[in-house]
């Protein structure tokens, strides 16, 4: 298998998915010409010309609603966000609209739209460039929320939400742009739903998403060192959840810990412990914690970036603290 | 649509606008007796915009509405029974009651569906254009929103992501001079909003939007100009609700004489008047049409209190396809 | 005391409020002229006249955007939504400009900010009308969020709100705005952050929120009689959250359950279960569980918008259930 | 303000403009050494701009900023080594170097804010408008935006309320023909910003945003009708950045000789000539003034280094008052 990148792999899946169907194409800004701010779109106005891959004006709303209305009459829209954060100018369209369309019209209609946006910092952006809202959407019916941690993950689940039938938004990390992992050379889909033991382990249960998984694993092996088994989960759908599979894990180590680049309070972090609550209490040895970013905006300046953001020790530090119980 | 009016189509638009009038005031009473589920927002004294509209449409276009959409439906030929039904809360309604007057929606007819967001069917409207040009469908959009929404930045967005991709879009604004209780001037700049399409450099046009044949002809030549690829219109279609903002509304702002005046130019009345003044029709055979349609409406409402409320496990499905 | 309806409480806070402190000031749309779509704002543009009773165009966006530049300049904005469905339009002010401009100038600046909305279905209006979306704010660090269930609570909070010098999300339920209670004829505050028990008991705690507290105590009566005794607690402001209180009664009752308006996933509700966990989990007798509305959308009809919306009996029957176990 | 045009005014703001393009040619560098935190937007090439435009500014008037905003910064006055610090993320700052460049403000100084959000400030412009009215001050808050702001739907809403309002408020769209990858036309409908005026009522007015002269004019006059309590203008200077969008952008889409050709427009160089062609300063009197500028700028950047970044504790402050 190749080594590819995971912009690259996500690359691969949008020019895949538009040989296959002419109706999938992709808008947003900067996403022609440039390829995207992150090489995403690389290319494809290339291939696909200008009615496929349509460089916007900066008009996030109209942008969303845009993709609502050409994915009502059957084409398959994937838009682009630069930042996560500008969503929260397109929130009517995609929380009003595309998630309860369908709902609405009691499935008359249904919204193929898929809505790609990179969350989390790491490059001293600061808060309005640097959030990660995926808790929102996780928060809202109608909308499914997926998070690819690997390359392949990417390629496999980007290739599944531009073919599903509902709005999927699809958040991307920025710094995993750049890492590369082995994607397969044929086909590859990954569906949407299913989640992925990433590394086995007995003693404790660690339920990562997104960048922190790559984090996770770094955690698991320092703790294997000492002989401590971290069995690392990624739900790589954070909506549906895969929540089988975390039940499973959980009977098997009796704990768990929970790690998000989004804030805990109402996060996806707290919604997982909720619901492994609700469905598992008997099986905890120990309280579930989290680790999620501390609760501030994101700062700028490297120092203070670092220690609002979840890190590798972090992670160690709440497995031991979990395990300490 | 062809250009030239025909006498069937007169006397179809009158039965049109006979239809949302009669429909929208058998509301009122429906409302009274406790039968509607949640709110509506009549048409009343509008009729004109949405008949002479719709009326410029191919059967292949698209049509995008708002909280006050029954007219536009009307219009366009869904039918009456499954809107009443909806506007009931009962299951053979169009969205089998999940989404009542506000969320009326039919594919079929290329209607895309009423909205309750104040500008939030305009960029859908947009997206919609944009996709059947990807489909290589030649269909026209029309964009039906109130002047209050012409204020959202939706509009602008809109107006301005159509016309730099010169999409099959005709803006409509029904301007009923009122958004809830703010008057036209005292939230809206410039005075008009026609004039606004200059911002995009696209035509834009104030309409009598209590004149059928006036509201027809702007609009179908916008359609034709879309058609044409020549990009979107905008119009302002100038009209006004008799009724209050809903039929929730029990504090009326307005001044009773502005009402009493927008009431003396009834578009129906106006209509009808012309129609025998040009022996279009004589009186009878407009008597006729009003029977005919006294009947459909009967119809539409024995239709919808025939249908049942929906079980409530039809509330844990379809949100996802 | 007076019987006061939850509307006319708000409107006595808005009116004291704008009567002590002149640049306390209101804007949304129709509050002026018609006095608000709910009539909270009766009556003000009389007293205080159009430059401080402000009916704007619909424009959501610019009007939070309009409080966010007003509170900076040092006026009080208190701001109206019609529906909170419609603070959609206005994340990114209120998110990424409101929440964020203290933190970002490092506290040069704040944004003394008061947004008022109605949440929740109950009248039939459908999903773009119904929603309870208080979590996603709850999510966002910078501000905080209010909800209170009783006329004496909304106007002491509202009071608070409007002399806090931060941005305040103020949420209140429409089924609420006609039901009375007493409310003090003297001056009436009641600070943010400190929680409420309505209700006291021994066997199992019940944190309910808004409309939900009226059902909780309802349950509680109907379950005292067969001898259980259930202790309400009303946070009455969700961030920040008064956790002292809530765990204090976990401590005693070792059974918590949650009600709340907003949906389950990644909501309210799961934050308080997390909470809980984090720091009561050896305290805890059977798993906390949560009363939410059904996972979609809201819908019209009035059979299914019951069906989905949470019930008097749906939180008797899941304190049976946290009882059971 | 004075309207006409003092000698020491216009050293002043050669001087400024100078400060701004040096300001600016240094973060180049200091980001080479990899000492910037985060992104920075030059303003390099548009210095006439927010010249001009601030020097029409009263010491009560209040200014809001973009991404690309140190030029407005030091035009209004802020301390050059204060900023420096700030966007290499130490702790003397202006945000203690929790903002960045994006973010930096002072209030001290009215000027509410640099934003990372395009068109975030604008509707906070007119907040603070509304905020000095009902205040009792004459305050004219100078709102600054890129043409790529003006497609946002903040744009829309934040000029029909300031009209309709009448708000003390100065709309500057920086037309410097680009945002990001999109050159203007191509996602821009109607041809003109300034052209988007007349939706609102208000006056619109191009202006050559290389001439430091004719923006100052142009922004004085609408200042003047502002505080003469005649609502809003809106403004549009065209120019041209020289820079790459931000000091991360690698790929440079635009045309070569189109960046060659605005060069040559140099809104410094050209300045300089008419000031000793008008023979308002010799040469030498020039060259003193670019001495003093550089040693202003190595202060700032000495100054700046010599902050130390923050300690991670102070990431923990500040998020409520
Ligand atoms: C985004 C949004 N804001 C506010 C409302 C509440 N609202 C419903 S209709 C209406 C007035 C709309 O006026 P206009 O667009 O002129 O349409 P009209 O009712 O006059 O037909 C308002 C404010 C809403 N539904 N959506
Ligand atoms: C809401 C939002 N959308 C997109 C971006 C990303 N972005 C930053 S600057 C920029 C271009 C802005 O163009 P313009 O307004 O013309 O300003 P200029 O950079 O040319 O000065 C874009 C797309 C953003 N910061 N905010
Ligand atoms: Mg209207
Ligand atoms: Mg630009």
């Amino acid at each position: 298998m190749r080594q590819t990148s995971y912009a690259e792999a996500l690359n691969e899946a949008l020019r895949e998915e538009m040989r296959r169907d002419p109706l999938v194409f992709v808008l947003g800004e900067d996403v022609g010409r440039m390829g995207g701010l992150f090489k995403v779109t690389q290319a494809l106005l290339e291939e696909f010309g200008p009615e496929r891959v349509i460089d916007t004006p900066i008009s996030e709303a109209a942008i969303a609603g845009a993709g609502v209305g050409s994915a009502l009459v059957g084409t398959r829209p994937v838009i682009e966000f630069q930042f996560n954060d500008f969503m929260t100018i397109a929130m009517d369209q995609i929380v009003n609209h595309a998630a309860k369309l369908r709902y609405m019209t009691n499935g008359m209609v249904s919204v193929p739209l898929v809505i790609r946006a990179p969350v989390c910092g790491g490059i001293s952006l600061g808060a309005q460039h640097s959030q990660s809202l995926e808790s929102w959407f996780v928060h809202t019916p109608g909308l499914k929320v997926v998070m690819p941690s690997t390359p392949a993950d990417a390629k496999g689940l980007l290739k599944s939400a531009i073919r599903d039938d509902n709005p999927v938004l699809f958040f991307e990390h920025r710094l995993l742009y750049a890492q590369t992992g082995e994607v397969p050379d044929e086909e590859h889909l990954v569906a949407l739903g299913v989640a992925d033991v990433k590394r086995t382990g007995t003693d404790l249960t660690l339920v990562a998403t997104g960048r922190t998984v790559s984090l996770a694993l770094r955690a698991a092996e320092k703790l294997s060192e000492e002989g401590i088994e971290v069995e690392v989960i990624d739900p790589r759908t954070l909506k549906p959840l895969d929540t089988h599979l975390i039940f499973q894990s959980v009977r098997k180590t009796n704990r768990l810990l929970v790690a998000s680049d989004g804030w805990s309070a109402c996060g996806y972090a707290s919604e997982v412990m909720a619901t492994v609550m609700e469905h598992c209490f008997f099986d905890l040895d120990a309280p579930i914690q989290r680790v999620c970013p501390k609760d501030v905006p994101m700062p700028v300046a490297g120092p203070l970036q670092k220690a609002v953001m979840v890190s590798e020790e972090d992670i160690v530090s709440n497995c031991r603290r979990v395990l300490a119980t | 649509m062809q250009d030239d009016i025909s006498r069937e189509d007169r006397l179809d638009w009158y039965r049109r606008m006979c239809l949302i009038r009669g429909f929208e005031e058998e509301i009122h009473n429906l409302n009274k007796a406790g039968l509607v589920q949640g709110t509506a927002h009549l048409y009343i004294g509008m009729e004109a915009i949405a008949v002479g509209a719709c009326s410029a449409m191919n059967s292949a276009d698209l049509l995008t509405s708002t909280h006050r959409g029954h007219g536009h439906c009307i219009a366009r030929g869904l039918d009456t029974g499954r809107m009443m039904a909806e506007i009931l809360g009962r299951v053979d309604g169009y969205c089998g009651g999940k989404g009542g007057s506000m969320h009326i929606t039919d594919v079929s007819r290329g209607m895309l569906g009423a909205d309750g967001i104040v500008g939030g069917g305009i960029p859908i409207a947009v997206g919609a254009a944009l996709g059947v040009r990807l489909k290589g469908d030649l269909s026209v959009v029309l964009c039906f929103f109130g002047e209050g929404a012409s204020n959202q930045g939706s509009f602008h967005e809109s107006l301005n992501l159509a016309a730099v991709r010169r999409l099959a879009v005709v803006f409509i604004c029904e301007n009923n001079l009122w958004a809830l209780s703010a008057p036209f001037a005292e939230v809206t700049a410039g005075g008009s909003v026609a004039n606004r399409a200059g911002a995009y450099g696209i035509p834009g046009e104030k309409v009598d939007g209590n004149d059928v044949e006036a509201v027809f002809k702007a609009v179908n030549e916008a359609a034709k100009r879309a058609r044409a690829g020549l990009g979107p219109s905008l119009l302002e279609c100038v009209s006004y609700r008799w009724e209050g903002h809903s039929i929730f509304t029990r504090q009326e702002i307005r001044p009773a004489e502005e009402i009493q005046q927008w009431k003396q130019r009834d578009p129906i009345n106006r209509y009808r008047a012309r129609l025998i003044e040009a022996k279009t029709a004589a009186s009878e055979v407009l008597g006729q049409i009003e029977l005919q349609v006294s009947e459909q409406i009967s119809k539409a409402i024995q239709f919808a209190k025939n249908s049942s409320l929906p079980d409530s496990e039809t509330a844990f499905r379809n949100t996802y396809a």
